[in-house]
């Protein structure tokens, strides 16, 4: 069955909303009153539930199978999230409602806040950014900020950022007006120190580093490069996207970091909702505290208030109101669920499920570094050579055998890379299957079964594709077919 | 532990299956100074109805529009949702899957932004719209800076009636790259045409439609005299449910409109998360920030659906990206596309209608009062009332009469005096005849 | 991918659920403390969500396609429903809490009371039965303890029941200890008014009929019947499973109806679930609403009471608690969202809806009676003679098509019987694209495809299931494999 | 009207393709006397919203168990529900879906209500189970009927202890047949052996477990004694959760048990929809009402499931079926069984473990109220209290301290003084240790 778009099946007149009867009023529109048809179509309420119901399921999801999306974090979303975030005192509260209706909501983001601050060790967080990559944002603008309060804000336009970062790190950068400075990677997949050190200088703002990184290591000198950074007058911003492998077991504070985003989506499991929202809180260290946008929560005598305006050293305000409240309740929920023993178990047994991904599948595919991983496996293409099957192939040959397809082709450094998270949400059970099945394609592939990979998927909603032809024609919106727009 | 399926006898096998002797061993990279030898400082886990219990006597805390008469507007609007966007934006298939990088099952999602795109495009009356940003707010930021991309420019004009919230953000933004931000005063009466604010070197002009006091003005005249200057006309929509009562930004000659989508199927949720629509004309689709979603055909012809246009996001071009952006707000936009899905045409233009109606009926009321001006010729659903006190104090005595009667302008414009006895009131379709009655009973209570 | 019983994935130990320490106290559980294992098996929240997710996705919904279930009423279930079900001063009220504290729920007993006596014309109506089944239970126990007091209790034995009826009427009636005459149809498929007349006498306690009969067609002759059943000293047992067809447009109390059971699951949309639960009032004429069953709602200047004890004359308790709360609720808001005039409209649409598919298909179909049917259009198998096809074939050849089959085999008065019915929640593009596919399924029947037909279903989660294995073999639980069962 | 697809145009097609000059026509066989001329006297339809407003405001009126500390039991129980039971329930699949007639495109279904039917079997220590009744006093009832088609007798001993509401379903049920029910006079302090009771006549005793005072009693003498004299032991469990905690009731050689198992996943909903458990015997299997669900395989040879051995059932075998019931509580059964299967083995235990922990807490402080008297020896999760004073009015006392206090043993036993000055009080995991401290205070000043 195909699903027509609902452009292609409203009729007009009908509707899914039944509103009382308008009264008569003078307009006060200013003359302004649309005269044309908005051209949007008409349903009634079964047609847009089943409509909607059809589309979920074209569409993989972490309740349908393993989602071994390196980087990502796909891991199990607890309906009591869903359920709390739903609340009316925090559902249906205005952001600019009076400050005296709003204690509770408020109450949420300040133990939110406190528990951030405990898990990294860091003294201050900035709750407003609205996903990862504003938290980089909001890091990378307060240390802009703390540059210029110094006076260095002309002369300190350099940042580091290792090759393997994630794409918003030089992004987030640039945007920022910095020059992006990268840092070379060494052949066991790890910041090349001495190349860092030769890069340092006055100049330099900041270094950018994910730790543990995009290749799923940890940075065994990240003390040293923080220490190294500082030494010259840099600040370390941390990617946090990798939380998730260290939460409970080791605290950013005291590797030196200065600032780093926390997606909850990834580690305190908000619901990625097929490409967001997210919510990218950021941890401060004491010298970048000053200069955190607003607004923010303080806490006095065990109640909480949010500030709203300041007179000191804020950045300024990054979007309109409180930040991703709805992400918030979600996230808190999910902390106390855990504590401060379930989530140290959570970053273990992503761990452990990595690491047993790696050395289950080492002898059949290639590994792209030895030693043990953190919480994802890397893998390169080398086990391919010869195949004529890439790793694209690969990826959509898993689509067929009921799985979505690890991360391809990033971090950049390895070739042909792909980067599997399987996340503490999966049984060991699951793990052997997902373990059996990537065997079998590894094998099928070196034994020439080319078609297997090439012509994949054979069994989604949809074959292979065609991304060029999208993107040199691009058709971004329906538009009604000519008999109609001539009627128009 | 409910959430983590490993048992002690799965994780003694895994560890031989790896040959490390220990998960701690699996560390051995972290240096040992900075493991932590035990738990932090925090509770330990709780059961679920021990979680239930504290966060819901957080959420009791609140007095919410549910139990009060809200009439708080400002950028954020109290529509009724269908309790069908809830249930099916809650669907596994939409809610616990990842952005649809992998097409062939991502049909859903991908079918979904495409819809989408298309009604923000109809709506806002442009040639296209990206598949969302985090907030108005935001979208308008990254308008501001796709403008000077698109211009080469670097003076930007900020209407004075443009929300102030936004304003600090492009400004917030725009110190980044020491663009020159021009905010003109704000005009509670309503502000005159800024053409002559527009010169050779000015990338953009921003304004509000309808404006953060409420006027509604007509931008064909300004839309003509930025761009007779080689500017951009961005155009900045908080009330995405005006757009079924007025004449699009888009047919007044706007070259942007972004807008705040949280009125329609995701709520108000204190500030977030809501949901950036960010529409252009499509001759500047490659310098758009954002996601976009395009048509295509898989290996058998059929159509179907892919994210395009990569070349312009981060992901890609990492630092020549057209924005940072990258998670964005997908399952707002599912429930927004849902919630316009079931008003339909017929049910948009009624809603609008029926606010519009509430929110006259409010301002007539409100303007008998003792005291009390209004400051509107026009309005959608939301006007500006200047008071014979200051409005903050009058808000709270609202409050202890069970309304929430409004944004005071202190709380918008803190320090500026001239803002103090000002009150911004919206009526939307939530509020009844015996709440606007009761509304203006208490404003008369109060001001007495 | 197969999904493995809930037994086949767990492991001992594990649990999807975290309770708080248990404090130590000494047992009072009287020596019958359990001492073995229960047998269950141990999963974690992500597993469990996992399993019911793939499950669901093997199961066919009016979520997902038009449901044509002659009968059953397969129409939209408005999620606003399932929300106002949920609150809390609903759903989490006990039975027995103070009837100080539950006068909202007995609000919603009260409104629902009233809104189903005037959409019915009838005096009294019973809440309690919990299904349809239930409600027919309850109107036989009425009548029967109507004939009880007035002495006739012993000499009233015989019900006279349509040969068309509902399997459940013979089986109420049986259960209720009478005699079960049935009434032949006349070759225009309704009741043979001379023959149910020559049935009648003395010893008749009722006749039990549907209208819209099973057939889908209106009892022309029904308050003739009425009459007649009246004029013996019987009762007027109306099976009102078939009320979609005329609610809001014929009040079963203006027939001669005595009592009729309502499915709230059908006529009042609240969801069937995969098999319930139901709600079965009964409405009651004059003459048999003192032998209600308790408990009851007594409405007083506007304020409603529930009555748990009873000194008069209801012949007693058919369940332990208050009836089908749950769905009560549901079933108001869908009553107060139509509205007097919604709901004449949608018995209007349903009956438009199958007379359309009885238009548009009675060329390549054979529809078993002439003329206008109300909500739903039957055929007969004559289509398929000679083509090797039968109606099973035909209604698994159905599912191939993306749709659910039409009820089939019933009603019993014709051969090889498909009832199809649409009801009011389908477009006319839905419709017409059924059409489309019926039309051309019967054009393959007779062009000789006959292996689509007897192969099918090819494209379900399953191939055709041996239902005569079933039954000769029964395995109605699962049981743990052999070593396992040894270890016990 | 935002439910009904067809528009003016739709239908007047339809009319055409039919022949029918108008809807009217297609009811011309209803007789012409009895059609409507226009709407019955009730109101219009409304919007979503003001549905939402009226019904809500009728649930406000509820003072309910989230608001109140709730000690009440009797038969209903208040359980904490996962929040993913609620999730999985109202997917679409499960939701809108019909009985599962077509296996085919129902495995979903059926494969959980033969997980549902195991777990039954295993919770209650029987060979077989089947796929739900309509609630526990109902699947009582189906028991004592299924006693007399087994042994074909018509005499039926009720225990004095079994939930009075339970005796009354099957007393009306009975008195369709002639049969002759003994019901034993209630024994608050316990109840005897009634191995007496039985008579060479009587098809079963039906007891409860634990009995509808809380009491916890060893049947399997009694279960020797009754199937000595060919009749059946029928036992009720109307705490579903006791048999986390106790000894099954198959294990003492029970032939049938049937259980209210709203305690899992249900809730309490004022009543319904519940959940009747029904077990029994392999032996009894075809005799047994209500669906059942049996493995088998499909063409290929693959695992499958079916509605099965239908030929005892209404739609097939008609007046000779052995019930009338055909809609059950399919829903109800899945929330169960996902509640269960997210327990598990070790959830289950722990959690009637807790159960049991607070009600031993509670029945020692409520027991050192002065003039009060706990009446168990034994006891689960409930047990009943002597009041020195009528119990209902006490329990009035205590709602106005924000506690449900209990039932009062009036409600049960209505005009029966005996019963008046008992009082039956449960505590579940939900009740905390405050509450309990609470209630007991509570009951000592409403007692002073």
């Amino acid at each position: 069955h195909e699903e027509a778009l609902i452009f292609e099946q409203g009729q007009a007149g009908r509707s899914g909303v039944d509103l009382p009867e308008v009264p008569a009023v003078t307009s006060r529109l200013g003359n302004l009153a649309r005269k044309g048809p908005i051209g949007l179509p008409g349903l009634s309420e079964p047609q847009v539930v089943r409509h909607y119901v059809r589309l979920s399921r074209r569409n993989y999801a972490i309740d349908m199978g393993l989602y071994p999306l390196g980087s990502c974090t796909m891991k199990h979303n607890p309906r009591l999230n869903e359920k709390l975030a739903r609340l009316p005192g925090f559902a249906d509260l205005h952001p600019l409602a009076p400050l005296s209706t709003t204690e509770g909501a408020v109450e949420v983001m300040g133990v939110l806040a406190h528990w951030l601050k405990v898990l990294t060790g860091m003294p201050a967080v900035a709750l407003t950014p609205k996903a990862g990559a504003h938290g980089e944002l909001c890091g990378i603008m307060a240390i802009r900020a703390a540059h210029v309060a110094r006076g260095e804000g002309e002369t300190r336009k350099r940042i580091l950022v290792p090759e393997s970062a994630h794409g918003t790190n030089p992004a987030t950068a640039a945007y920022c007006g910095f020059t992006v400075d990268p840092v070379p990677a060494t052949a066991e997949g790890r910041v090349d120190l001495a190349a860092l050190k030769a890069k340092l200088g006055p100049d330099v703002a900041a270094i950018m580093l994910t730790n543990p990184n995009t290749c799923g290591l940890f940075e065994r000198d990240i003390r040293e490069i923080a220490e190294a950074v500082h030494g010259v007058g840099g600040y370390f911003y941390c990617d946090g996207a990798n939380f998730n492998a260290i939460v409970g077991r080791v605290r950013p504070g005291d590797l030196g970091v200065d600032a780093m985003h926390i997606n909850l989506h990834k580690t305190f499991s908000t619901p990625h909702g097929g490409g967001g929202p997210g919510a990218g809180p950021v941890v401060l260290s004491a010298a970048l505290a000053p200069f955190a946008p607003l607004p923010w929560v303080v806490e006095k005598d065990g109640r909480f208030a949010l500030v709203e305006d300041d007179k000191g050293q804020s950045f300024g305000r990054m979007a309109a109101f409180n930040g991703q409240m709805g992400m918030f309740s979600r996230a808190l929920a999910y902390m106390m669920s855990h504590g401060a023993d379930g989530l140290a178990q959570a970053a273990s047994d992503a761990v452990l499920s990595a690491n047993y991904i790696q050395a289950r599948l080492s002898d059949v595919m290639t590994a792209a570094f030895d030693g043990p991983c953190m919480h994802e496996a890397l893998f390169d293409d080398r086990f391919l050579k010869d195949t004529g099957v890439t790793t694209l192939d690969f990826a959509k040959a898993m689509i067929d055998e009921g799985y979505h397809p690890m991360t391809m082709y990033f971090p950049l450094v390895v070739h042909g890379a792909m980067l599997i998270e399987p996340t503490e949400s999966e049984s060991k059970e699951s793990l052997d299957e997902f373990i059996a099945v990537m065997r079998r394609l590894a094998e099928a592939a070196r034994a020439g079964e080319v078609d297997r990979f090439t012509g994949a998927p054979h069994y989604a909603p949809r074959r292979r594709l065609d991304e060029t032809l999208a993107a040199r024609k691009p058709v971004l919106r329906w538009t009604p077919p000519a008999p109609a727009q001539a009627a128009e | 532990m409910r959430y983590l399926p490993l048992t002690g006898d799965d994780r003694a096998e895994m560890l031989a299956a790896i040959g490390a002797p220990s998960v701690d061993d699996l560390f051995r990279d972290v240096p040992e100074a900075a493991r932590l030898s035990g738990p932090v400082d925090l509770p330990r886990h709780l059961g679920e109805f021990e979680v239930e219990q504290a966060i819901s006597a957080m959420a009791a805390k609140s007095r919410h529009s549910g139990v009060m008469a809200s009439f708080l507007g400002a950028g954020a609007y109290r529509h009724h949702i269908p309790a069908a966007v809830d249930h099916l934006i809650q669907r596994s298939e939409f809610l616990t899957s990842y952005t649809p990088y992998q097409p062939e099952i991502a049909q859903g999602t991908l079918q979904y932004l495409f819809e989408f795109q298309t009604q923000v495009a109809l709506l806002t009356g442009m040639e296209v719209a990206n598949a969302s940003m985090y907030d108005g707010s935001t979208a308008c930021a990254e308008a501001v800076e796709m403008a000077r991309r698109v211009t080469g420019r670097h003076r930007v004009v900020l209407s004075g009636n443009l929300h102030p919230h936004y304003a600090e953000v492009i400004r917030t933004l725009a110190a980044l790259h020491g663009t020159e931000v021009v905010s003109k005063p704000a005009a509670p009466g309503g502000e005159g045409d800024l053409s002559g604010d527009v010169d050779g070197g000015t990338a953009c002009v921003v304004v509000q439609y309808p404006d953060v006091f409420g006027h509604v003005t007509d931008f064909t005249a300004l839309a003509k005299a930025v761009q007779g200057a080689g500017a951009l006309l961005i155009v900045a929509v908080t009330e995405v449910v005006a757009l079924g009562a007025l004449v699009p930004p888009g047919a007044m000659g706007a070259d942007i409109v972004v807008g705040e989508g949280q009125g329609l199927g995701v709520g108000l949720q204190y500030g977030g998360p809501y949901l950036g629509l960010f529409a252009a004309r499509a001759k500047f689709v490659r310098q758009m920030p954002g996601r976009l979603c395009g048509e295509t055909v898989d290996a058998t012809g059929r159509r179907g659906f892919v994210l395009t246009l990569s070349t312009r996001e981060q992901h890609i071009r990492r630092e020549k990206a057209t924005s940072n952006i990258c998670t964005n707000s997908g399952l707002c936009s599912l429930a927004f596309t849902i919630h316009l899905s079931l008003l339909g045409e017929a049910g948009l233009v009624k809603l609008a209608a029926l606010n519009h109606a509430r929110a006259v009926t409010l301002a007539d009321a409100l303007a008998g009062v003792p005291g009390v001006k209004l400051l509107n010729q026009s309005f959608f659903n939301e006007f500006t009332l200047r008071l014979p006190k200051a409005a903050a104090p009058v808000v709270e005595g609202l409050v202890a009469r069970g309304i929430l009667g409004g944004v005071p302008g202190a709380r918008l414009w803190p320090g500026d005096p001239a803002a103090d006895d000002l009150l911004i009131v919206a009526a939307t379709e939530t509020n009844s005849e015996a709440e606007i009655a009761a509304f203006a009973k208490a404003l008369a209570e109060v001001l007495a």
